[in-house]
């Protein structure tokens, strides 16, 4: 901000800042679209847009959830191999537990992620550690349970709701998903999580030395970013009608990717889950809208690339963050 | 941190220089997951099983002694897989190959290279002038990286001719292959960069305290870019190497080395926070990480469940380092 | 707990939301498509594979390419990275835009991928053909748009090269190289080495583990394997031709090059110059660049109406094409492959059928 | 001609006058003791001399000469060097690498290391101050006191930059250390004036004293005196620089109650743990006990101890007589204690988050409704306690990191006081940076809470502190209890008492 500013402005300068920041995602969205639509002009319809919401449900879930785990200052890498792990309990489970297998995925899910925060938390492993450990092992608990294959769904109907169209516009998984972010942020902004999560984010030592129960908050965070992966899977095991032992394990590094597009910083703290959905929106379009335009898939991945890096450099706030390792 | 009385300083400078009890882990437990897998395989303690899985270490040798500078400096670095993409069909175009007239041999090598240290300097650029994480920063130069190869590619496969490339993956020198002797050189380079310039020390010293050298007057940024591109380099040569032993350049050729690179070095002592570790630590680290694959094959462990012990072992590696420094209001990203 | 309650509720409430509709709303499937009435020149090509970067694929979308150019169109080509989500999201996008004259010829990344690319095709009303993957019990018959599964039959070609490595080696232990566990191809051809070495009681199978169809990981493995069972191995039975190449280099790097009998699958070129050479044994011919031509090809057919799907019989929506087992003696023929634009004619699409799929 | 010259310095922080129009001349080869008291203004007048702070008006001038300093290297090469507060060493170097970080000379040629140079050099410094630490010892295996040395050797190198005899600042050099280290120091210091100007901060006035030719008082942001230390008289200092208003009341002591409980709130018995071996204290509801040591008495932990923030292996605690198990903060703020720790920017407060929030971080049930917040209840909370304690903030969710040190401490306090349950508080230098005027105010608010009942633990930043404040003294040495002196209002020792049983 200017300098010159009289002392009486800098208040309102203050202000103004964090405001353009919160909307850089919605920003990048919106050119990004744009950019799209310039590139063929097709690709802007309604019809286009639902197919994009539709598509993108599984990762907003997956990026939402970890955002947690992120603004509490850590991170989870097997977010995408519990969801793989997921599709396969459930693909599984169906048969015989009909629509209850959507809970006891969901349930197992949380367990697991709850499992991971509670080793991070009493062996004071490092969260990145952890979750790399988890990832593989969850991977190879999939694997052997599945038999390495895939688990057909033969009779879907009880995860069919989730792939069914709210007024024929609007796709069911999109609007749980959205639900789900509301829900989490509604859960954090009507209740003291939100100070606790912020403060073990920035501040580990001050938050523990206010009494925050930061050891229950960071165990909670997995806890929740399982659920979600848990969601996840079952999103994908109705679109798929199966699961895979490693049907959403490259969802890992786009479900990443959106939530640092979405602004949040990685070093906890600062951001929020409707940054990371924002930013699911923008990956997603990145991912499947490139192709659709007509963009090469070498060019594809190279503008993939710096299209990512150029957003977040756009939507982090750097005010926020001191030392950008 | 502070001491009492003055007997207190006489104790601390036995163990001032040389290698402090925490370091000691990793080769500890590569010795004994070794003996472990020795004495439950007679296959596994072949000097012929032996020199394969040295053979195999080489490549994730050199690519974890590139990721190994960039973690001492607290960064993470996630373009190895594209990188080595990018180097491996370089290579592969510019030394004689089934594709086109090239055959500028050891200019071809040090053309990849060069471009692994060009992306690297892309990353640490992104890093220091858009302030984008590293995390991120390098994850999109990957992405980069395999679009380049994929563009390099163009639908036909180039195989290698070079008789001097393919024979570092097949030409034996007392025993191990060549690949394993530039990874041993490469180890070697790494070690003396980290130990004797500046650029090395820096690194290290930007993982210990990055606020106090811009106090001091150092300007942080160029060594930052410095230290992306010579992980770049290093990765740059892994695609190299890893063309030369499958005599031909494939895209995928760097696949699954970004996070084995940073498993090895932090199985071997690096932390991710930065400052401590270094590149003989990592070294252990691969070869502890190697030992172990090659074990559970060879004991006939199910190739299902084996990415799954590496994980428990990783994370026993780990928390068996940490737990002995475990204090109270300690804060654990 | 408390979001789960919501989500339960969600999904009762979703039950009987009376808006709720299993396709979306707006354009949508137009049945004028369905019957064949599409200008030629208004027909949208679509070729989808893995990725750009193998030459078995790479060929592929090069003969989408050049039948895409023959009727005066072009190909959108699209690649998903061997992942399963963003096939189906890339699938979903396209089916998402104009889908009234959209032919589409995938190459679905595993079985289980199929159903949902058949179900929005269908929904879509666009014609699709779908290569090599496919569940047992999904059938082109029983839908409109999806005019056809193309296969070869993985068990016969995994047994002909089991076969000619117990012919190469007489009696000895093998090892097999699995492909991608979760696809048809890699469980056919295992299934057919299988039936070789029940063929074969001299050749016996050492050890076998998955090497994912890439070369680099073939190339670990068989170090590995080989620094296991030493000697003993004589063969290396390969699900595809780009294993077979890693396997070779292991071998190389082993000093063994020669001494153990290496074969696979799909005749990319590097395999047959290899047999040409003497230090691969055999390999069976899938055609990639007839793959992705003819796929568009059958789709053009029936969406300018040349082709009806009533009039055709049901051998022609699910088939084997032909296929042959390429060694020494007539590697020479396969060494430069070509696709003859005749194949391409609306009458000749089904000429390399050699039976329906069983 | 003065070697270092400022005049009319002026530098704004958001709500605070950091620097009023300060004037300072440090001459050639003289020791200039520069005193204040915390938040006089020293540490950002220092800042502005190395270049990390640029005044809002005024000039400085070197050997005559007015400069910009824009940064620690530009004030290097015009002979200004600083040993900071908080040591700036990177301790994963060697100390011969830290002493010559940023400018290795002849010890990297074309970025290769040549650690035979390289030792030499930083043994040349060593020498320079007689110290005999081995140039190639890790940073992080020396003791605090080594440390420091490496660090004066450090700034001696920018001899090396500019021909000019260097002037050395030395920040609050001897806080930490013992009275042989800072003998050992001042023995440096009279060392350096041969060849070099210091300028010396402290606080204490008896060591400013002790090793200065002259001295330069600080008093919120202005000069205002300069005495020659030859013949100066300590009390007459000290008014100068707590200014003559609050020098009689400064602790507020007529506002202190008598302690008239029977039971002790707090009783420890036997506590040992790492640092620390069985201690025994007791704290009366209305009481402060003031706990006073060098660094390294174990008196820290000890605190942190007592809110479950340091692992015990023996030893009870009691508040009033219940016996309480403290494995975690969370516990020990279940039992009714608070903690205010040391390191307020690190520990006490969330920087980025607003003044609301850090306020009610701690005790959550005031602003809650059921398990919800309730934003009006939050907001009338915090502004009532933003009125009692007069914390100056633009709004309640104005981030507290824009706040001055002092108003910061008072929302770190008014965290434990907003649940009006807290039995035990335990301060761990809680005015640590602040200026005397908040001082002053944190000081009243101790005696108000006192007088309403609660125990007070303090760790105080100086010997006058603790004893201006509290009513018992326990003096750790060594990590165990090695007297208890009573301090009751009228009876106060004196600061030579309690160093006597400090070392």
């Amino acid at each position: 901000m200017s300098t010159s500013a009289a002392t009486a402005a800098a208040p309102v300068a203050v202000k103004e800042r964090p405001r353009l920041s919160g909307f850089m995602p919605i920003i990048a969205l919106v050119a990004l679209i744009a950019a799209l639509t310039v590139a063929d002009p097709d690709f802007l319809t309604q019809r286009s847009l639902t197919a994009v919401s539709r598509t993108a449900a599984p990762l907003i879930l997956l990026a939402a959830g970890a955002t947690i785990v992120v603004l509490c200052g850590g991170i989870d890498l097997s977010i995408a191999a519990l969801a793989s792990l997921s599709t396969v309990f459930l693909a599984l489970w169906i048969p015989n537990l009909g629509g209850l297998a959507t809970l006891a995925v969901i349930g197992v899910a949380t367990l697991i992620g709850a499992l991971q925060g509670t080793a991070h938390v009493l062996l004071r492993i490092p969260s990145f550690i952890v979750t790399l450990g988890g990832m593989s092992i969850l991977s190879a608990v999939a694997l052997v349970v599945s038999g390495a294959g895939t688990v057909r769904v033969v009779d879907d109907s009880t995860v069919k709701w989730l792939d069914l169209y709210v007024a024929g516009y609007v796709p069911m998984s999109f609007m749980v998903a959205v639900l789900v972010v509301a829900l989490i942020a509604l859960l954090l902004k009507v209740t003291p999580l939100q100070s606790w999560v912020s403060a073990t984010g920035y501040a580990e030592s001050a938050a523990r030395l206010a009494g925050t129960p930061v050891d229950l908050v960071k165990i909670g965070a997995f806890a929740v970013s399982g659920a979600c992966a848990g969601l996840a899977a079952v999103m994908l095991v109705s679109r798929q009608f199966s699961g895979g032992p490693t049907m959403a394990d490259n969802l890992l590094l786009p479900a990443v990717a959106a939530i640092v597009v979405g602004g949040t910083a990685i070093t906890g703290g600062h951001g929020s889950v409707w940054r990371s959905l924002a930013g699911a929106l923008v990956v997603t379009l990145l991912r499947v809208g490139l192709p659709i335009v007509g963009v090469p898939s070498a060019y594809e991945q190279i503008l993939y690339g710096a299209i990512i890096v150029v957003a977040v450099a756009l939507t982090l706030d750097k005010s926020k963050v001191s030392i950008i390792k | 941190m502070t001491v009492t009385t003055e007997v207190a300083p006489a104790p601390r400078r036995s163990s001032r220089r040389g290698a402090s009890f925490r370091d000691a882990g990793p080769p500890v437990a590569l010795i004994v997951i070794f003996g472990v897998f020795a004495a439950l395989s007679p296959q596994f303690r072949s000097f012929g099983n032996v020199q394969n899985i040295v053979d195999s270490a080489a490549v994730l040798a050199v690519v974890t002694c590139g990721i190994t500078f960039v973690l001492m400096m607290g960064s993470i670095d996630l373009s190895a897989a594209g990188v080595m993409g990018a180097s491996a069909l370089t290579v592969s175009l510019l030394v004689a190959n089934n594709r086109n007239g090239n055959d500028f041999g050891f200019f071809g090598i040090l053309a990849a290279v060069l471009l692994g240290c060009a992306f690297g300097c892309l990353s640490g650029l992104a890093l220091v002038l858009l302030k984008v994480p590293s995390f991120m920063a390098t994850l999109g130069v990957s992405a980069v990286g395999l679009g380049v190869a994929t563009l390099m590619f163009a639908g036909v496969q180039p195989n290698i001719s070079d008789a001097a490339l393919k024979g570092w993956a097949v030409e034996r020198f007392l025993g191990f292959s060549y690949l394993t002797w530039i990874a041993v050189a490469c180890i070697l380079l790494g070690w003396l960069i980290q130990r004797y310039t500046r650029l090395g020390r820096y690194a290290y010293a930007i993982g210990g305290a990055e606020e106090v050298l811009t106090l001091s007057g150092v300007q942080v940024r160029p060594y930052k870019v410095a230290v992306f591109a010579l992980a770049g380099a290093f990765y740059g040569l892994g695609g190299v190497m890893v063309t030369s032993q499958l005599g031909a350049g494939l895209v995928q050729a760097g696949n699954g080395y970004d996070f084995s690179a940073i498993t090895a070095a932090v199985v071997g002592g690096t932390l991710l926070t930065g400052g401590r570790g270094g590149v003989l630590h990592s070294a252990v680290g691969v070869l502890l990480v190697m030992v172990l694959t090659n074990g559970l094959v060879q004991v006939g462990v199910s190739p299902y469940w084996q990415g799954g012990v590496e994980g428990v072992i990783v994370v026993a590696a780990v928390a068996a380092a940490v737990i002995p420094q475990r204090r109270r209001n300690q804060v654990v990203k | 707990m408390k979001k789960m309650a919501v989500i339960v509720s969600l999904s009762l409430t979703a039950a009987v939301l009376a808006g709720c509709s299993e396709q979306q709303a707006g354009g949508g499937s137009d049945t004028a498509a369905a019957d064949g009435a599409c200008d030629p020149s208004k027909v949208r090509l679509v070729g989808q594979v893995r990725n750009e970067s193998n030459p078995y694929e790479a060929s592929w979308l090069t003969g989408g390419d050049t039948f895409a150019k023959s009727v005066g169109l072009t190909q959108e080509r699209l690649t998903y990275g061997g992942d399963s989500t963003k096939q189906q999201e890339q699938i979903s996008q396209i089916l998402a835009g104009d889908t009234k004259c959209l032919v589409m010829n995938v190459l679905p990344n595993g079985d289980s991928d199929t159903a949902p690319i058949v179900k929005g095709a269908d929904q879509a009303g666009a014609f699709l053909v779908t290569q090599w993957n496919k569940p047992a019990d999904l059938k082109p018959a029983d839908y409109k748009t999806w005019l056809s599964h193309i296969t070869y039959n993985g068990e016969e070609s995994g047994q002909q090269i089991g076969d000619a490595l117990a012919e190469k080696i007489g009696s000895g232990g093998i090892i097999a190289l699995q492909g991608v566990l979760d696809t048809a191809a890699a469980k056919d051809r295992f299934k057919g080495l299988q039936a070789s070495l029940a063929k074969n009681p001299d050749m016996k199978l050492l050890d076998q583990q998955a090497a994912n169809f890439s070369r680099a990981e073939a190339l670990t493995v068989t170090k590995t394997l080989l620094a296991k069972h030493g000697d003993k191995v004589k063969g290396i039975w390969a699900a595809n031709d780009d294993m077979a190449l890693g396997a070779l280099e292991a071998l190389q790097q082993a000093g063994k090059t020669g001494k153990v009998a290496v074969a696979g699958i799909d005749a990319v070129p590097d395999a047959v110059a290899a047999i040409q050479k003497g230090d691969m044994t055999a390999t069976v011919s899938s055609d990639g660049a007839w793959q992705g031509g003819i796929g568009l090809a059958i789709g053009f057919c029936y969406a300018t109406g040349k082709l009806k799907v009533a009039d055709t019989p049901a051998d022609d929506r699910a088939f084997f094409a032909k296929q042959f087992l390429i060694t020494k003696d007539n590697a020479a023929e396969f060494a430069q492959p070509k696709t003859d634009p005749a194949d391409f004619e609306c009458g000749n699409v089904f000429n390399r059928k050699v039976g329906p799929l069983t | 001609m003065n070697a270092l010259e400022v005049r009319g310095l002026v530098k704004h922080y958001p709500g605070v006058k950091a620097l009023d129009g300060v004037d300072l001349v440090v001459r050639p080869n003289e020791v200039l003791g520069l005193a204040g008291e915390n938040g006089a203004g020293k540490s950002t007048l220092l800042k502005a001399l190395v270049g990390l702070v640029s005044p809002d008006q005024g000039q400085i001038f070197v050997r005559g000469q007015a400069v910009k300093l824009r940064n620690v290297v530009d004030a290097a090469n015009h002979g200004i060097g600083m040993v900071f507060q908080e040591q700036s060493l990177v301790p994963n170097l060697t100390a011969a690498e830290n002493i010559v970080l940023g400018s290795e000379g002849a010890g990297v040629r074309r970025g290769i290391y040549r650690w035979n140079e390289m030792r030499r050099l930083a043994q040349e410094q060593l020498d320079k101050i007689g110290s005999p630490i081995d140039p190639l010892a890790r940073t992080d295996t020396l003791t605090f006191a080594e440390r420091q040395m490496v660090e004066i050797a450090k700034v001696l190198r920018i001899e090396q930059r500019s021909q000019h005899p260097p002037v050395i600042i030395l920040d609050e050099p001897t806080s930490v250390l013992e009275s042989k280290e800072i003998e050992t120091l001042f023995a440096q210091i009279r060392r350096l004036r041969e060849f070099a100007s210091v300028v010396f901060v402290s606080h204490r006035l008896d060591e400013v004293l002790d090793v200065c030719d002259r001295v330069t008082v600080l008093r919120s942001g202005q000069s205002v005196g300069e005495v020659a230390t030859a013949g100066a008289v300590p009390r007459e200092l000290h008014r100068m620089m707590i200014g003559s208003t609050g020098s009689d009341d400064h602790y507020h002591e007529n506002a202190a109650t008598p302690v008239t409980a029977d039971q002790p709130r707090l009783s420890v018995r036997g506590l040992s743990g790492k640092s620390f071996h069985d201690v025994d204290l007791d704290v009366a509801a209305g009481e402060i006990l003031a706990i006073v040591g060098v660094h390294g008495s174990g008196r820290e932990d000890v605190c942190r101890a007592l809110f479950g923030a340091e692992p015990t292996t023996a030893g009870e605690i009691r508040m009033d007589g219940t016996k309480v198990d403290l494995p975690s903060t969370r516990a020990a703020c279940a039992a009714g204690i608070g903690y205010v720790p040391a390191e307020r920017k690190i520990e006490g407060m969330v920087g980025s988050m607003s003044v609301a929030d850090n306020m009610t971080l701690a005790k959550q049930k005031p602003r809650l409704t059921g398990p919800f917040v309730a934003p009006k209840k939050q907001a009338a909370l915090v502004d009532s306690w933003i009125k009692r304690l007069s914390i100056r903030t633009p709004r309640r969710d104005t981030a507290i990191g824009r706040l001055s040190g002092g108003n910061q401490q008072k929302v770190v306090l008014a965290r434990w006081l907003i649940g009006g349950d807290v039995k035990l508080l335990l301060l761990d230098h809680p005015t640590r940076g602040l200026d005397i005027g908040a001082r002053s105010e944190v000081y009243r608010l101790m005696r108000e809470l006192a007088s309403s009942g609660v125990a007070t633990v303090l760790l105080a930043d100086s010997l006058e502190e603790a004893i201006g404040m509290a009513d018992r003294i326990l003096v750790m040495n060594d990590g165990r209890v090695a007297a208890e002196v009573a301090c009751p209002s009228g009876g106060k020792p004196s600061p030579l008492d309690l160093v006597k049983e400090m070392v």
